[in-house]
């Protein structure tokens, strides 16, 4: 492989990181549910689209995998399986977060600067792209505060799931061809098998509560 | 002389005691094999253990009995290693002859308990608590020593919860385990501080041999901490003021063979520990451990008895007076250690002998008190002694054991409470020419308060003895008691008898206590100490007191022929008739006109209103005039100060704030997750 | 054989003169009353009249009402054997010290309450506890300015306490010594149940404690009690004036020595008793619970005494 | 022979056979039977290791047994069969009082041996990742387990674990991903292996900084895991809400294995930044643990978040015995994990008893009398309530004392004294809350349904080797101990 080829690999690398930062974002200001889960299978089509671009470059079959299993499982099936959930249960789809937009976009923005800081004594070591390692450890950040900001259960889930997408970018971009297959197998299944147990307890919470809301979920104290 | 050797004999008893746990548990569903079995066994071991300990401390004392160890421990540092040595020697004698006498009370008293309570596992704990406690005299390795330690507490609390159905019973369990365990966890520091100074490299660094005179080679902070340390540990099993509360609740609703043992030996333990460290491990004391030790002995002796004379239940009563005592040999132990500062080993040594000598007849004593009460309670069913009176018609061999040991405890001559106290007044007085600092002050003004305390405890025991077994009956039951069965009668017999030996051949015992001077101070028991051939008990020097308590009982008995003579002389025609008490013309006296045992201690919560504070009642109904009341109902209690302005307020605090940290767990996982998130930042910034 | 001859002198001794003293100690108090008052001698002829009576006992009464009597007689004498009178060297000097004597006091008082409390009566309880309560308060005073000679002497012995009090007499004015004397006679008052802590003379329910706990005894127990009262309160007096006045006790046992003994002894009883009679007809008796004050007073001096040695030497 | 597949597969084929049984007595059975055979190839694995190299790896370096591998093989398959001897009758009594349906013992019969092959997996596992998802297999099959009652709260016990467990994991797994990004030569293009032994050879290579970030994640994630404050919130609600035996299995061993994890990384932390990095941040999260759980414990109402809040108190001082980090503390560490996982099932199951007895867990409303009630129960709790709260003659105090030593002896003494207090604390809460339901009169004459023998195959079992285990340690267990303990300390034990 030539110099120009990896130079374009990364600049597209870094593109598609900025747009999952950029679509994470969307999701932490966004109100409506079902948009919410549209936007994370942008982001995971992302996800794979550097996966894909990665293997494509470096000719790393075990790659093309990881990419394919991830547009199967977080692009069409996870979406579909969550769609279904809100669907059946008529969950009304306000989403209801503690604090609203703007107070969430400020402290975003400081996740996202934390993230470069923690992120930068290591850029010497991705070789794709710039600042992957940045945009990952933000996603997880920005994850984290979505998880504590949703009173949802399904929107717990989703950014779950969003942390989970920073995991595998970090993966990619630290790792240039990912994990070995065993643990991205095992990883995928993983995570597969969590969202349906999730699903599970969500549905049961449901019939019990009559509601999706977290907030109620606390009966057990000290 | 090899086949019976102080090890043997000591092995003997431990493993008595041991199938006496066993035997008891197998027998548990056959209640008199189990009490034959359990109390036959720690029978058998107390006879033992009592031979063990004369041979150390006699024939063996002079090499010493070698060590020997149970069975190689799995853990480091830890080594099951038991040596008999004198000190150790003395107090297994104290637990064993009390444990001998206790046993054979044991097989009349739990019968009381047949079909309403597991006589079995009473007899299997009781077993395992002798078996922990010998232990404890024994262990030569500190770790080992610990272990023993906490297993003592916890049958110790199985024993006083024994009773469990009554809730004052559950608390005072409980009261008396939690003090006892931040006790350990004190001696826990303290050893291991000392561990620390030893090297804390090799697993030997946790005997006792490397311990001994440790103390010099440790800096004087640490030195001083681990003094703190090993005094508040042992001070709370030794029951000391105002680490004292729970030993008034506990030992008063244990069953009363038990009640005698964990007044007798339990809180002794605390005495040999703090004998064993303080004389034997932490080298010359500065001068301020002695003042500290002094004080908190002469606190406790008064407050302990002023408390007792508040009391109209018996064995609480009874409980207030070990603290009282307690006091007292702590004021020897005091002194000595102020004159190991002063270096006079001989005062060193009058004064280690005075307080362990009060060790052994407050062991004595206030057993046999104990075993008393625990008769009347058998008799009587209750323990208020405003319920009792005219008992020693009904059960008078009992009545005359609790006389002679009342006399013993309020330091009368010639018994042995007065032996030992004597001995205190003498180091006492000595020790005031030891120093010119003001701190020599400290000796006369003890000895005043030590009088004060004999005096009061007379005062008590007055009351005690007279309310509970003379004039009339008070009550029902009390009219109906009758005389305990012959084995208690021999247990408090036995007892008696040691109280009468200890108060009239004293120079014979003493003879025992060499070794043990020798061991600790380093000095031979001082040469004027027996006098006239062993007729005579002096002090450490050569123009001091003197006294002879047996000369003293022989005197008085020469004296009584002189009424005699005087009756020969004048009365021989006088007549001897039995009439009705004066009654100022009422038609005959009734029990209610008797003094009661509140009337009776008023005078002194009079004087002492400030520190007992009293809250009193008196509601009185009258038609016309109150000073023709129709009815009047009196009561008046007393709540010790340091529980109502130290212990509750801290208990209270610790729970307030305890359960205002349950916020943290109030339920949203919204919060949860912030938690986390929290940490992940901070750790973040930490790490970069 | 020496020993036995002076326990048995020193014992008639005791005998024969405690009721002297309370005799006379009676008669002046009258005299001082502007009374007649009993003759010195009208002791001895109670004694007699009390040994020819018959007696009635309780029916509530146990062995310890009978056994109380001699008790109490039996220890207040060993207590008097260990206090030289008229010699140095008391007989049972021996077999124990001033410890010894308080100890032996305070069994006779142990066995006196008991006695009171037989009987089943209110006001036998009531002496009892008054008794035992003031002696409680009395004790720390006299156990202190017992110390402060005994620290000076070096000694519990009281023989030797007197030995070391021997010598010029300016000695005996020290500050400690008389600060010393004050508190124990404040005690004697107090131990011997004389105004103002106690009116030997009065049989009225609620102030008396000495007679309240023997209302119940008559005949020759009656002799018993009120005899080792009587002799009670000649040790102690014995106490105050030849530990603290040494003058002219006899140091050898040649007949002239012993008898100048006696006589120096028996001046120095009578004076002692002249001051008691004095405080008692100059004070009123006081509410029992004013009591813990004038022992207290009592307590401090001592302390002082006992400060005076530490600071003037 | 093959040790580590049949160790794995025993359980799994347990769970297929009980996916496809009917009866519960069948279903109980083939528990049982394979946990008795795990703990019979643990033993072995015990007797195989005495022989050097001392580390048994099969299907090339995939599985890896060393002795701290193995240490917890005996641990997890010992508690496993006790709680399993306990299921059967326990649930046959849920049955019986309609609390449960048939469906769900089943499920709990499938999903218990899943479980602990999830935790066999991550012990045996060489290559950090699939330890990883094995430790998040075994989260969600312990979800199940704990909603398994559908109670509102153990549905909201299961979600707050499910959710807080999950990303745990996440953080778990940046952690690990960094571990590799770290362990990746810059030069060449070559896939490293991803296996402990492999990252361990080379932790001189390894990039510091990079490592010393994935131990930050690590602790997070697999701290939450292991249940250390203050990630543990989710810890008492689920293993108070879990039927008794899996709460006996969480507190028993799932806590431990997410604490062998985290080892697993401080180990290589160690060897790759020096001792002093990861083991202060193992003792200041330890002591947090004990000092937090103390106060919940003084004034705890329910009891099986008594036992919980305990268990926290036990981790936090197994990791501050690896947190100081001298030989004899991380000795005394491993001790105290075998003598807490024996101790902690029979609590759970004493408490399992009584509730099922009275239908309730909040202490005043058991009242008193438990001990005239359930007498069995009643003294096997007490027994094992003495070993919790650290006396002797049972080994915690042993091992408590030993971490004491370690501190002292080191010069820690701070943290051997705040260690001690908390202790204190733990001590008087449990003594008292127990001694207020075990003993005095029952308040109500209650028609008790409970046969006085339930669950003492089980307590028993456990009771005896605690006892046995106190006083006397076979050669080739310490042997494998004092490996351990060199493993992780990097030194041999005295």
């Amino acid at each position: 492989m030539n110099l120009p080829q990896s130079e374009l690999a990364s600049q597209l690398i870094t593109l598609l990181a900025a747009g999952m930062l950029v679509i994470q974002l969307l999701m932490v200001v966004q109100g409506m549910l079902l948009t919410n889960i549209r936007l994370f299978a942008l982001q995971s089509l992302m996800l794979a689209a550097i996966a894909a671009i990665i293997a494509f470059f470096h000719n790393a079959t075990h790659v093309y995998w990881v990419a394919g299993l991830t547009v199967v499982g977080k692009v069409f099936f996870l979406p579909w399986l969550l769609n279904r959930q809100v669907r059946r249960m008529q969950i009304e789809q306000e989403i209801a977060p503690l604090l609203n937009s703007s107070a969430s976009m400020l402290l975003c923005g400081g996740f996202t600067l934390l993230g470069y800081i923690v992120a930068r004594p290591f850029t010497s070591l991705e070789r794709l792209g710039n600042n992957t390692l940045g945009v990952a450890i933000t996603l997880l950040l920005t994850g984290f505060f979505l998880m504590f900001n949703r009173r949802k259960a399904i929107t717990q889930v989703l950014a779950l799931l969003t942390v989970e997408n920073g995991v595998m970018l970090a993966a990619v971009a630290l790792t240039t061809y990912g994990m070995p297959l065993v643990v991205e197998l095992g990883i995928f299944f993983d995570v597969m098998v969590a969202v349906m147990v999730l699903g599970l307890l969500v549905y049961r919470i449901r019939e019990t509560f009559a509601s999706m809301d977290v907030s109620k979920l606390s009966q057990l104290k000290g | 002389m090899d086949q019976l050797s102080s090890n043997l004999l000591l092995q003997i008893a431990l493993c008595a005691y041991c199938a006496g746990v066993v035997g008891s548990l197998l027998a548990m569903r056959r209640e008199r094999i189990a009490n034959l079995v359990g109390f036959g066994c720690s029978t058998v071991a107390a006879v033992s253990g009592i031979g063990a300990a004369l041979l150390a401390l006699t024939v063996e004392a002079a090499p010493g009995a070698a060590p020997f160890e149970l069975w190689p421990s799995l853990i480091p540092y830890l080594q099951l290693k038991i040596k008999l040595d004198p000190l150790g020697a003395f107090f297994l004698l104290i637990v064993s002859v009390l444990g001998l006498a206790l046993s054979l009370y044991s097989f009349g008293y739990v019968r009381g308990f047949y079909g309403r309570k597991n006589v079995g596992v009473l007899a299997a704990f009781y077993n395992a608590l002798l078996l922990a406690t010998t232990l404890v005299f024994t262990a030569a390795n500190a770790f080992f020593f610990l272990i023993a330690w906490e297993i003592m507490a916890l049958t110790a609390y199985c024993l006083v919860s024994f009773e469990h159905e009554k809730t004052e019973t559950r608390n005072a369990g409980v009261l008396f385990f939690i003090m006892s365990h931040i006790g350990t966890g004190c001696l826990i520091l303290g050893f291991l501080l000392l561990f620390q100074a030893a090297g804390g490299q090799s697993p030997g660094d946790y005997s006792f041999d490397t311990f001994r005179a440790l103390g010099a080679t440790m800096s004087p902070g640490r030195r001083d901490a681990a003094f703190l340390l090993f005094l508040f540990g042992f001070g709370v099993k030794a029951g000391i003021v105002p680490l004292h509360i729970w030993l008034p609740e506990a030992h008063p609703v244990a069953p009363s063979n038990v009640s005698a043992l964990l007044s007798g030996v339990i809180i002794k333990t605390g005495i040999y520990g703090l004998t064993r460290v303080l004389f034997d491990f932490m080298g010359t004391p500065p001068n301020w451990w002695g003042v500290t030790v002094l004080t908190i002995g002469t606190i406790s002796a008064v407050l302990g008895v002023l408390y007792a004379l508040m009391e109209h239940d018996l064995k609480r009563l009874l409980a207030y007076h070990s603290i009282e005592n307690i006091g007292i040999i702590l004021m020897g132990l005091g002194a000595a250690l102020m004159f190991l500062h002063t270096n006079h080993p001989v005062l060193a040594a009058l004064a280690l002998i005075a307080g362990l000598y009060h060790t052994i007849n407050h062991a004595v004593f206030k057993a046999l008190l104990f075993l008393g009460a625990g008769a009347v309670l058998h008799a009587t069913h209750t323990r208020d002694m405003e319920k009792m009176g005219g008992l020693i018609k009904r059960m008078p061999k009992t009545a005359f054991f609790f006389l002679i040991g009342a006399v013993a405890i309020s330091a009368l001559p010639p018994l042995n409470g007065f032996v030992s106290e004597w001995l205190t007044y003498q180091s006492l007085l000595q020790g005031f020419g030891t120093t010119d600092s003001l701190v020599r002050l400290m000796f006369p003004l003890s000895g005043a308060m030590l009088a004060l305390t004999g005096a009061l405890a007379a005062a008590c025991f007055v009351k005690a003895f007279g309310i509970t077994f003379l004039a009339q009956p008070r009550s029902e039951q009390a009219a109906q008691a009758h005389e305990v069965s012959p084995t208690m009668l021999l247990g408090m017999g036995l007892l008696t008898g040691a109280c009468v030996f200890l108060g009239l051949f004293p120079t014979t015992f003493l003879a025992l206590l060499g070794p043990l001077t020798q061991q600790l101070i380093g000095q031979p028991l001082p040469a004027y100490l027996v006098q006239a051939d062993g007729w005579v008990l002096g002090s450490a020097k050569a123009m001091g007191g003197t006294v002879s308590t047996l000369g003293i009982a022989l005197m008085g008995i020469c004296l009584l022929p002189i009424p005699l003579v005087l009756w020969l002389f004048f009365g021989r025609r006088t007549r001897v008739r039995i009439g009705p008490t004066w009654d100022c013309g009422l038609r005959g006296l009734t029990p209610q006109m008797e003094y009661t045992a509140t009337g009776f201690s008023k005078p002194i919560r009079m004087i002492f209103k400030a520190l007992f504070r009293p809250r009193r009642e008196v509601q009185r109904e009258y038609d016309y005039s109150p000073y023709f009341a129709k009815t009047l109902r009196f009561e008046s209690h007393i709540e010790e100060a340091f529980v109502t302005r130290l212990y509750r307020p801290l208990n209270r605090t610790i729970l307030r704030l305890s359960r205002r940290m349950r916020a943290l767990q109030a339920g949203s996982i919204q919060a949860y997750l912030i938690y986390i998130f929290i940490t992940l930042l901070l750790l973040l910034l930490f790490a970069l | 054989m020496n020993t036995l001859f002076s326990i048995i002198l020193q014992t008639v001794l005791l005998l024969a003169l405690s009721p002297l003293i309370s005799g006379c100690i009676k008669n002046w108090k009258a005299k001082l009353q502007n009374r007649r008052g009993p003759r010195v001698w009208q002791p001895y002829f109670d004694l007699v009249k009390f040994l020819r009576k018959d007696m009635v006992i309780s029916e509530h009464a146990s062995w310890i009402f009978r056994a109380m009597p001699y008790v109490l007689f039996t220890s207040t004498l060993l207590a008097g054997l260990m206090m030289p009178l008229v010699n140095v060297s008391a007989p049972l000097s021996l077999f124990g010290g001033v410890l010894a004597f308080v100890g032996l006091l305070a069994l006779g008082r142990f066995f006196l309450a008991l006695g009171g409390l037989d009987a089943a009566s209110a006001f036998g309880g009531m002496g009892s506890s008054r008794e035992m309560t003031i002696a409680a308060v009395a004790e720390p005073a006299l156990m202190l300015a017992i110390f402060t000679v005994a620290i000076t002497a070096g000694s519990t012995n009281l023989s030797q306490m007197l030995l070391a009090a021997q010598g010029p007499t300016w000695k005996l004015l020290n500050p400690a010594h008389v600060l010393a004397f004050a508190a124990l006679f404040i005690v004697l008052l107090a131990e011997t149940g004389r105004l103002p802590v106690d009116n030997p003379a009065t049989h009225l329910e609620l102030t008396m404690i000495h007679e309240a706990m023997i209302l119940e005894y008559s005949g020759r127990y009656l002799a018993l009690i009120e005899w080792s009262a009587s002799v009670k309160q000649l040790v102690l007096m014995a106490l105050l004036v030849n530990v603290f006045f040494p003058v002219g006790i006899a140091t050898d046992v040649s007949a002239t020595a012993l008898g100048l003994g006696l006589l120096w002894f028996v001046l120095k009883l009578l004076a002692l008793a002249g001051a008691v009679v004095l405080v008692e007809t100059s004070n009123a008796k006081l509410r029992l619970f004013r009591v813990p004050d004038l022992l207290s007073a009592a307590f401090i001096l001592a302390t002082l005494a006992l400060l005076s040695t530490f600071l003037f030497q | 022979m093959m040790l580590l597949v049949p160790i794995l597969v025993s359980p799994a084929l347990a769970a297929l056979f009980c996916l496809l049984a009917r009866s519960r007595r069948v279903m109980a059975f083939a528990n049982m039977l394979a946990f008795g055979t795990t703990v019979a190839l643990g033993v072995g694995l015990l007797l195989q290791l005495q022989a050097p190299p001392h580390v048994i790896t099969e299907w090339g370096e995939f599985f890896r047994a060393d002795a701290l591998s193995v240490w917890m093989v005996l641990l997890i398959s010992v508690v496993s069969l006790g709680s399993s001897l306990y299921a059967g009758r326990y649930f046959q009594r849920d049955l019986a009082a309609r609390v449960v349906t048939p469906g769900r013992v089943k499920e709990f019969f499938v999903l218990t041996p899943l479980f602990t092959t999830g935790m066999f997996l991550v012990v045996l596992a060489n290559n950090l990742g699939v330890m990883w998802f094995a430790l998040e297999a075994t989260a969600l099959s312990s979800v199940l387990l704990v909603a398994l009652y559908n109670r509102n709260t153990s549905l909201e016990a299961a979600w707050k674990y499910v959710i807080l467990g999950s990303l745990g994991l996440a953080l778990a797994l940046f952690g690990t991903v960094f571990t590799y990004a770290a362990a990746i030569d810059q030069k060449s293009t070559a896939l490293p292996s991803f296996n402990w032994s492999h990252l361990m050879s080379m932790a001189g290579q390894l990039d510091p900084r990079m490592i010393k970030l994935a131990f930050v994640f690590v602790l997070v994630g697999y701290g939450t895991k292991a249940g250390l404050a203050p990630m543990h919130t989710w810890l008492p609600d689920a293993h108070s809400e879990a039927p008794s035996p899996t709460s006996a299995m969480l507190s028993g061993v799932s806590l431990k294995v997410a604490l062998y994890a985290l080892l697993r990384f401080h180990i290589l932390t160690t060897a790759c930044l020096g001792s002093s990095f990861s083991r202060t941040l193992l003792l200041v999260f330890g002591l947090g643990s004990m000092c937090l759980a103390a106060p919940f414990i003084l004034v705890q109402t329910n009891l099986k978040r008594l036992l919980a809040y305990s268990s926290l108190e036990h981790v936090g001082l197994i990791c501050v015995g690896f947190g100081l980090n001298s030989p004899l503390t991380i000795w005394g560490a491993l001790l105290h994990m075998g003598y807490h996982a024996l101790t902690k099932p029979v609590l759970f199951f004493a408490a399992g008893n009584i509730h099922q007895t009275c239908h309730t867990l909040q202490m005043r409303l058991i009242g008193t009398g438990m001990a005239k009630l359930l007498p069995v129960t009643a003294v096997c709790m007490g027994l094992a309530a003495v070993s919790a709260t650290g006396l002797p003659p049972f080994g915690l105090f042993f091992s408590e004392m030993t971490i004491l030593n370690g501190g002292f002896a080191a010069g820690h003494s701070v943290v051997s004294t705040i260690v001690l207090l908390a202790l204190l604390g733990a001590f008087c809460g449990i003594l008292y809350q127990l001694t207020r339901i075990l003993l005095g009169v029952p308040k109500v004459a209650r028609t008790s349904d409970a046969a006085p023998l339930d669950g003492l195959p089980a307590m028993g079992l456990m009771l005896g080797a605690l006892l046995v285990f106190s006083v006397w340690l076979p050669a080739p267990l310490r042997f494998v101990m004092q490996r351990a303990a060199g493993i992780i300390g990097g030194e041999a034990v005295p």
